[in-house]
């Protein structure tokens, strides 16, 4: 698919993506200049690495949005224990795919982002844990791997430093709570992926067997490279305050052209990546709502209206046209950016089909370990199930906001939030939509004592 | 608040106080009672009628598939004030289908009709809905052995009762169907 | 030598001793059967109606009549206590508690010796009482004996060695001292009426006031408080309801008796009735009339053995109306409380038969006057 | 802060009043030691945390402090502000810190219990009548004080495996588990035999044992007492009583010198089941597999039930008449054994003094498993050492015998509870040799001995053992003994008082330790049978501490000379 760059469009991760003479080969990677960064960051000292990524603010692009940099200075360095680097490329969340772009196209970008990360926060030891369903993109890793140890840009002695930092890539087995990052340092143990408590268990501290470990998103780590190489305080100045940089947004849905598209952070607004970069509409249809960062986040209702006020202080009154799409824009309208997958529906969508969809997904997904996210996902599933083959209730829409909230909150990690949110907002906007579905059932269930 | 008036109390008359009158006016009554119909219900030859919730003896029932529904969850046993049923649990055999999903059932069940007083506890307390104390009243025996009702007489005499809830064969309908996962 | 004249009038006397024993234990069984069956009336039951010989319930219509009344039931109750296990329970005297029943039964039996219940015309027209023996002081041997059925509830109280049983028989030994006195009070005014006067004969002799009601005012008519209070002392002597003190099942669990069982206390069963009965002919003679029709009506029978019989049938009439009114009084009142009975006894019916007395002598007294 | 002084002790608010409790425990053993229950199930004391039921959510703050400059922040009052956490957090995985204030009652937490309890519920299969932890079922117990009374599920329960057997002992029914994983990390940390685990995820997680294993070790049914739900369940004692039936006494194992605490549960005199007994001091909460067995021995046919004299039975009495004459044998020696009870050693001690007989002592060894059973198969060899029959640490057989035999020495044996032919001896050597056998069991001695006086296993009687690291412990009479029998005690105080009749012995376990602790030099000095704790008292043992014991280092006891070293 090859897409004309829209005007206001700033790549900088996915600059080469589209290019067709752009291969994902180490000679193409150096050719453009690839690794350049990295002789950068050897010559620097490791904490002014870190101290570069912090003053560039740039937040995790992995859905929690925490300023990489920050975390970077929780590690425990102390401990004498071994450092631990982890790239999660476990991208599994619905309606997000940009990671998988970056590491089939320019895996180079990655590997180089990573051991700039390595060599910052001292890691001998580094791991790409990659989704399982990307057979193709492990290979490519792999194959880069090898390339970049060929010229001794990564393993041992990288540059003829005396850093030795080894990388490897390690499958997941299907599971879409590996990418919580506890649960993907057990799975990289080689348990069954059960998130841990927190505290005890905070990775920068106890983490990957039992070492301080860090655990960045793929698009975190290439734009470590990216900082580097223009300097914090220039990256810094993209996007806009505290929403520093770019940010790739997937687009998927009911638009005449989905896809992913790299913007500086806040230079757009929803309206504009609907109507203007994604070309609007499909013909005849209207809007109806926005998932605007991965299935996890709340919904937003297209004839909403969002007001409040701004942590600068800024009053805004915001229709679902007017939102920016930064960190904080989808989060003032009581959302959230996530991993930047932007759903859109139209008319066409039946809400409680919509619903039914997403339980389904998350109960399939839940790990089993805590009892509120385990016992409630599957409930909210059965219910939003059995709504959608005929047998709604009018309680059932109060059930599954109870339900949800029991979950909310009371978990071991964010998966909880993740199954509760969509079922809150979508209670929350669409009621009227479950109600009427009760109202046109006729086989209601009755309580049965089994 | 009701105000509480104090009646005096009339001064008996000379006649009311001999009680001679009262007397003589008691046993018109009673003379009088002797020519009316009388109430008695000859036993053997006419049976009560059973009023509803009426507490007979206490009997074991199957439900409609003439399985047995006690599972011997001894909860009755527990609640008998004066420990008159003693139930020896026992396991349902894996290879049993006709159980449905029950796992355990009474290897003996005994109910002993000498110490049984009829409070009807153990009909409240079954879980199952496997014990009734339904309109059988007359229980008698020669020997202390035989006014102890063993399992076998326990379901002669409770038969099959409806069953609103087939609890065990919806679980093991449950499991045919397995999981919508 | 044998006196053989004597020897038949004894064995004649023995013969007819047997013979009243044997009425008055039947009529004292079939009392029984009579509070069975009327309490049961009254309370809307249908008392006894299944015991029946064998055969006799296949005759027509009177078969199964019989069997509807209990006619044979006091022939079960007396077998059943018959052969009941012989229950002593370690605790007691057993001389005493064996003797009790018996001391119970003796006076009720012995007081019928004086009983006249008719009379038998010779053929010369002489009319001879029917009675064992008929003595000049026929009352006061009455008043005397069965005054000492309460010997054999005091023994049978103590005897038991039992809490309930001593408490019965102390209350009964109480209420038999306290009515005796109203008793024998009451019935002075009638041997002072019945005495002839003017001839100072004092008649005690039960004949000669059955005699004196012959064609004339019974008693009952005459000395209508005597009769009552007379009456109301029967009650308590034979320890009937209102005055049942001795048993009261209520709150002496059986009293006196309550440690026997069996044919011991078939015997004070027995005996309780046997002076109900005896009581109701004593009354009977007295106030009743005894054998005589009606009052102020010659008997309408012949002075032969119809006459006799019929009188004889007459007396009984009026004895078992007697026994009902027994029955009949049982069913009605309450019982009284201990203390309501020693009220009874001393504070009302012993100062109301004195003044009864009184006013009897002061009577006699004014008619006997001679005409001057 | 709230330290008074003593480091180890920190004050923290638990529902608004403030208290003391011990550094370093978590939230719920807090809130326990003063008295406030917070519901759990997947916590477990002695396991490792997991956090994962969510049951022991309650709402917890700090002191807030200025983030930049550390001062405390306080109210208008003058008051430190308090930041509470605005979710729920996990009581067990959360320890104490100084200041910190906690809530277990409040609306957040009863509304979090409430929802958690209605999850654990919604797949259960409330098979309460058949199920064998009714009555003893977290589950139920909290339903009843947290759940919601009634259901708002109507979907279809899920289905998993049910009557799974796991082991040898151990059955499952994986409707009913909450997968609190207890079992999992019991097996792992406690037995280190890693053979359970969950497969398949979100609520169709079944626990299973991994492929080609099984739960048999020895310390199995430990998880059937851990699992704090009907899931997990004992084979043996499956469907057999219901548990509010049983009468729980607390008893010691008998099966080695580790002497576990347990309890015996019992119905109307019948043994049910075996269980621990909590001692943080001798087993945790665990015991073997093959300790819980012992009380089928109560009802084994072997069983003696009658005494007997030259083979005809006999009375008691009568028996111990006879023995007494063999008794007054001048070459009698007396074979003791470390399965009696402390008391019991110490009569036949007193009687080997009054008849001097010689003593002899047979040990039973086996295998060490490091955690709870021990090489010494008997629960109280030290308690022969502490009374005086022995003084040296016995063999595992009884040669010394012949030797004495076979010097003329010995011509009548008292033996208790030991075979005497599978101890080294031959029915030849014993041939002249008259004996006098107290024992539970029939056994070759039994059926040679000329008087046999049966008598009570440790379930039927009272006394106390000491275990392997010289503790002190007594245990209960859980059931009635066979009709007709006596306890040892009884028996060897007859003895005693037939043999000398000046002094009366008792045969009163209280008037016993009378006598036992009134020795100075006897490290039992001074204590009264009644004070025992329950858990038992570490006696001194420097006296014994150049015997040579087989145990080797296990749970909460390491082997003297390993002491010594660390001493040094």
């Amino acid at each position: 698919m090859i897409k004309k760059s829209t005007p206001k469009e700033r790549r900088i991760i996915l600059k080469h993506a589209d290019d067709p003479n752009y291969s994902n080969k180490i000679d193409c990677y150096l050719k453009n200049g690839g690794y350049s960064v990295l002789k950068k960051a050897f010559a620097m000292k490791p904490e002014d690495i870190g101290e570069e990524v912090l003053k560039s603010g740039v937040r995790g692009r992995g859905g929690a949005g925490f300023p990489a940099g920050m975390k970077w200075k929780f590690l425990d360095r102390k401990s004498g224990k071994p450092i631990y680097l982890i790239c999660n490329a476990d991208e599994s969340e619905p309606g997000t795919f940009k990671d998988r772009q970056i590491m089939y196209k320019d895996p180079h970008q990655l590997i180089e982002g990573m051991m700039i990360a390595a060599y910052a926060i001292q890691a001998k030891q580094s791991f790409i844990y990659i989704r399982a369903e990307f057979f193709e993109g492990a290979r490519i890793l792999e194959r880069a791997i090898e390339e970049a140890k060929e010229k001794n840009l990564c393993g041992d002695n990288i540059l003829g430093s005396s850093f030795c930092c080894d990388l490897v890539v390690h499958r997941g087995a299907g599971a879409y709570i590996c990418g919580e990052e506890t649960g993907l340092i057990e799975s990289l143990e080689g348990k069954r992926p059960n998130p841990r408590i927190k505290p005890p268990y905070f990775p920068a501290v106890l983490g990957l067997y039992q070492c301080p470990t860090i655990v960045n998103n793929v698009e975190t780590l290439c734009n470590v490279k990216h900082i580097l190489e223009m300097g914090g305080d220039e990256f810094a100045k993209l996007g806009k305050p505290n929403n520093t940089g770019t940010r790739i947004w997937c687009v998927s849905g009911h638009v005449k052209k989905p896809g992913y598209y790299e913007f500086e952070c806040g230079a757009l607004t929803l309206g504009e990546m609907i109507y203007d970069v994604c070309g609007g509409l499909l013909p005849g249809r209207s809007l109806k709502a926005v998932i605007p960062g991965g299935s996890s986040s709340k919904i937003l209702r297209a004839d909403e209206r969002f007001t409040g006020k701004l942590k600068d202080g800024t009053e805004f009154d915001w229709g679902i046209d007017d939102i920016p799409l930064d960190f904080d824009g989808p989060a003032s309208a009581g959302s959230m950016s996530g991993s930047g997958g932007i759903i859109i529906m139209d008319d066409t969508v039946d809400m409680v089909e919509a619903m039914a969809n997403i339980n389904a997904f998350y109960a399939h997904e839940s790990c089993g370990q805590c009892t509120p996210c385990r016992e409630g996902s599957l409930w909210m599933r059965k219910i939003t199930k059995r709504m959608c083959s005929g047998h709604a209730r009018e309680e059932d829409a109060d059930l599954l906001l109870s339900v949800a909230n029991q979950i909310e909150g009371r978990t071991i990690c964010a998966f909880g939030e993740a199954a509760s949110w969509p079922t809150q907002s979508f209670i929350a906007k669409f009621r009227d939509e479950f109600e009427l579905k009760a109202k046109n059932d006729h086989s209601k269930p009755t309580l049965q004592l089994i | 608040m009701a105000k509480t008036v104090v009646l005096p109390r009339e001064p008996l008359s000379l006649s009311e106080r001999t009680y001679l009158p009262q007397i003589v006016t008691g046993l018109k009554t009673t003379f009088s009672n002797m020519f009316k119909e009388k109430v008695t219900l000859q036993y053997p030859e006419e049976k009560p009628i059973i009023p509803k919730n009426y507490r007979g003896v206490p009997t074991l029932v199957k439900d409609p598939n003439g399985r047995e529904k006690c599972v011997s969850c001894q909860l009755c046993e527990f609640v008998c004030p004066p420990k008159a049923i003693r139930i020896t649990p026992g396991a349902v055999s894996e290879d049993d289908n006709s159980r449905a999903h029950v796992e355990k059932a009474p290897k003996e069940f005994e109910i002993n009709m000498l110490r049984c007083i009829y409070c009807g506890y153990c009909q409240e307390v079954c879980p199952e809905e496997a014990i009734f104390l339904q309109e059988e009243y007359s229980s008698s025996g020669y020997s202390r052995e035989e006014m102890i009702n063993k399992k076998d007489k326990l379901y002669e005499l409770g038969g099959t009762l409806p069953d609103s809830h087939y609890k065990w064969d919806k679980k093991k309908s449950a499991e045919d169907d397995g999981n919508d996962h | 030598m044998l006196d053989f004249e004597l020897l038949f009038l004894v064995g004649l006397k023995v013969l007819f001793a047997l013979l009243m024993i044997g009425a008055v234990m039947t009529m004292a069984g079939y009392s029984v059967l009579a509070e069975r069956k009327v309490s049961a009336w009254m309370q809307g039951r249908v008392g006894p109606n299944r015991t029946v010989l064998p055969f006799v319930e296949y005759i027509p219509f009177l078969g199964p009549y019989l069997k509807k009344m209990g006619i044979f039931q006091p022939l079960a109750d007396g077998l059943k206590f018959l052969f009941k296990e012989e229950i002593i329970p370690g605790h007691v005297n057993k001389f005493y508690y064996n003797l009790a029943p018996i001391v119970a039964l003796v006076p009720a039996l012995t007081t019928m010796v004086v009983l006249p219940f008719g009379e038998f015309f010779t053929s010369d027209g002489e009319s001879i009482p029917l009675m064992l023996a008929d003595l000049e002081v026929g009352i006061l041997f009455i008043l005397a004996i069965s005054s000492l059925g309460v010997y054999g509830i005091v023994l049978a109280g103590w005897s038991s060695n039992s809490k309930y049983p001593f408490l019965g028989s102390i209350r009964s030994s109480a209420q038999m001292i306290s009515y005796e006195l109203a008793m024998g009070l009451s019935l002075l005014p009638v041997f002072l009426w019945v005495s002839e006067p003017g001839t100072g004969a004092m008649g005690l002799s039960l004949v000669d006031i059955v005699h004196s009601q012959g064609n004339a005012p019974w008693l009952l008519l005459v000395q209508p408080l005597s009769a009552l209070i007379f009456l109301i002392a029967l009650f308590a002597e034979t320890n009937r309801l209102p005055f049942d003190m001795p048993e009261s099942e209520t709150d002496l669990v059986g009293g006196f008796h309550t440690e026997y069982g069996g044919f011991k206390f078939g015997i004070f069963f027995v005996a309780e009735y046997a002076h109900i009965v005896v009581g109701s002919a004593i009354f009977t003679i007295i106030f009743l009339g005894g054998w005589h029709f009606l009052p102020w009506v010659a008997d309408p029978w012949p002075s032969t053995w119809v006459g006799t019989l019929i009188g004889i049938g007459w007396f009984l009439a009026k004895t078992i109306f007697l026994i009902f009114f027994f029955i009949w009084i049982r069913w009605t009142l309450p019982r009284f409380r201990y203390d309501q009975v020693m009220n009874l006894g001393w504070t009302k019916l012993l100062p109301l038969a004195l003044l009864n007395l009184i006013f009897y002598v002061l009577l006699v007294t004014w008619i006997d006057q001679p005409a001057s | 802060m709230g330290s008074n002084g003593n480091t180890s002790s920190i004050t923290i608010n638990l529902n608004g009043n403030d208290v003391d409790v011990p550094a370093g425990i978590n939230l719920v053993e807090a809130a326990a030691i003063h008295g406030t229950e917070v519901p759990h199930y997947c916590y477990h004391p002695q396991l490792s945390v997991a956090g994962n039921c969510r049951m022991c959510l309650v709402e917890m703050g700090n002191p807030m402090r200025d983030r930049g400059t550390g001062e405390p922040i306080l109210d208008e009052n003058g008051v430190q502000k308090i930041g509470w956490i605005p979710k729920p957090v996990i009581g067990c995985g959360t320890n104490v810190t100084p200041g910190m204030h906690i809530k277990t009652e409040s609306s957040m937490v009863t509304d979090s219990r409430e929802g958690i309890m209605e999850f654990l519920l919604v797949n259960h299969p409330l098979d309460c009548p058949i199920c064998d932890q009714a009555g003893e079922c977290r589950l139920q117990e909290f339903a009843t004080d947290y759940g919601r009374g009634y259901s708002r599920y109507v979907e279809r329960k899920n289905v998993k495996p049910k009557r799974t057997r796991l082991g040898p002992r151990v059955t499952l029914d994986d409707e009913r588990c909450i997968l609190c994983s207890r079992c999992i990390r019991f097996c792992q940390e406690v037995v280190d035999d890693d053979v359970l685990g969950f497969v398949d995820r979100g609520s169709f997680s079944t626990l299973t044992c991994f492929p080609g294993k099984e739960l048999s070790n020895n310390y199995s049914l430990n998880t059937v007492d851990l699992c704090p739900v009907g899931a997990l369940t004992s084979t043996d004692f499956r469907f057999k009583m219901r548990v509010w039936f049983l009468k729980e006494s607390p008893g010691i194992c008998t099966e080695s010198s580790a002497g576990s605490n347990i309890l015996v549960s019992s119905r109307e005199g019948v043994i049910h089941r075996i269980t621990p007994r909590r001692n943080d001091s001798v087993n945790d909460s665990w015991m073997a597999d093959s300790g819980r067995e012992l009380y089928k021995s109560v009802t084994n046919e072997k069983r003696l039930l009658t005494s007997s004299v030259e083979s005809q039975k006999c009375d008691l009495s009568s028996a111990i008449n006879s023995a007494v004459t063999f008794l007054q044998d001048k070459k009698l020696g007396i074979v003791g054994s470390c399965h009696s009870s402390l008391e019991e050693q110490y009569l036949l001690t007193k009687l080997a003094k009054t008849t001097k007989a010689k003593k002899f002592l047979r040990g039973h060894f086996g295998d060490d498993d490091g955690i709870l059973v021990s090489a010494d198969r008997t629960p109280n060899l030290r308690g022969t050492l502490v009374t005086g029959f022995s003084t040296k640490y016995p063999t595992d057989d009884l040669t010394e015998i012949s030797e004495a035999i076979d010097k003329k020495s010995i011509s009548t044996l008292l033996v208790v509870g030991e075979d005497l032919f599978n101890s080294g001896l031959t029915p030849d050597q014993l041939k002249g040799v008259s004996i006098i056998y107290i024992g539970t069991h029939e056994n070759a001695t039994s059926s040679r001995a000329n008087v046999v006086l049966p008598s009570l296993t440790s379930f039927e009687k009272s006394g106390s053992f000491i275990n392997r690291s010289f503790r002190l412990q007594k245990f209960k009479q859980a059931v009635p003994g066979p009709a007709g029998l006596l306890p040892d005690l009884h028996i060897i105080a007859s003895f005693l008082n037939a043999l000398d009749q000046e002094k009366e012995q008792t045969s009163d376990i209280v008037s016993i330790w009378k006598q036992l602790s009134k020795s100075s030099t006897n490290p039992l000095h001074k204590i009264k049978y009644t004070d025992i704790p329950q858990d038992g008292i570490q006696l001194d043992s420097t006296r014994w501490s150049d015997l040579d014991f087989v145990e080797k280092k296990a749970m909460h006891f390491s082997p003297r000379k390993l002491n010594k070293v660390t001493q040094n």
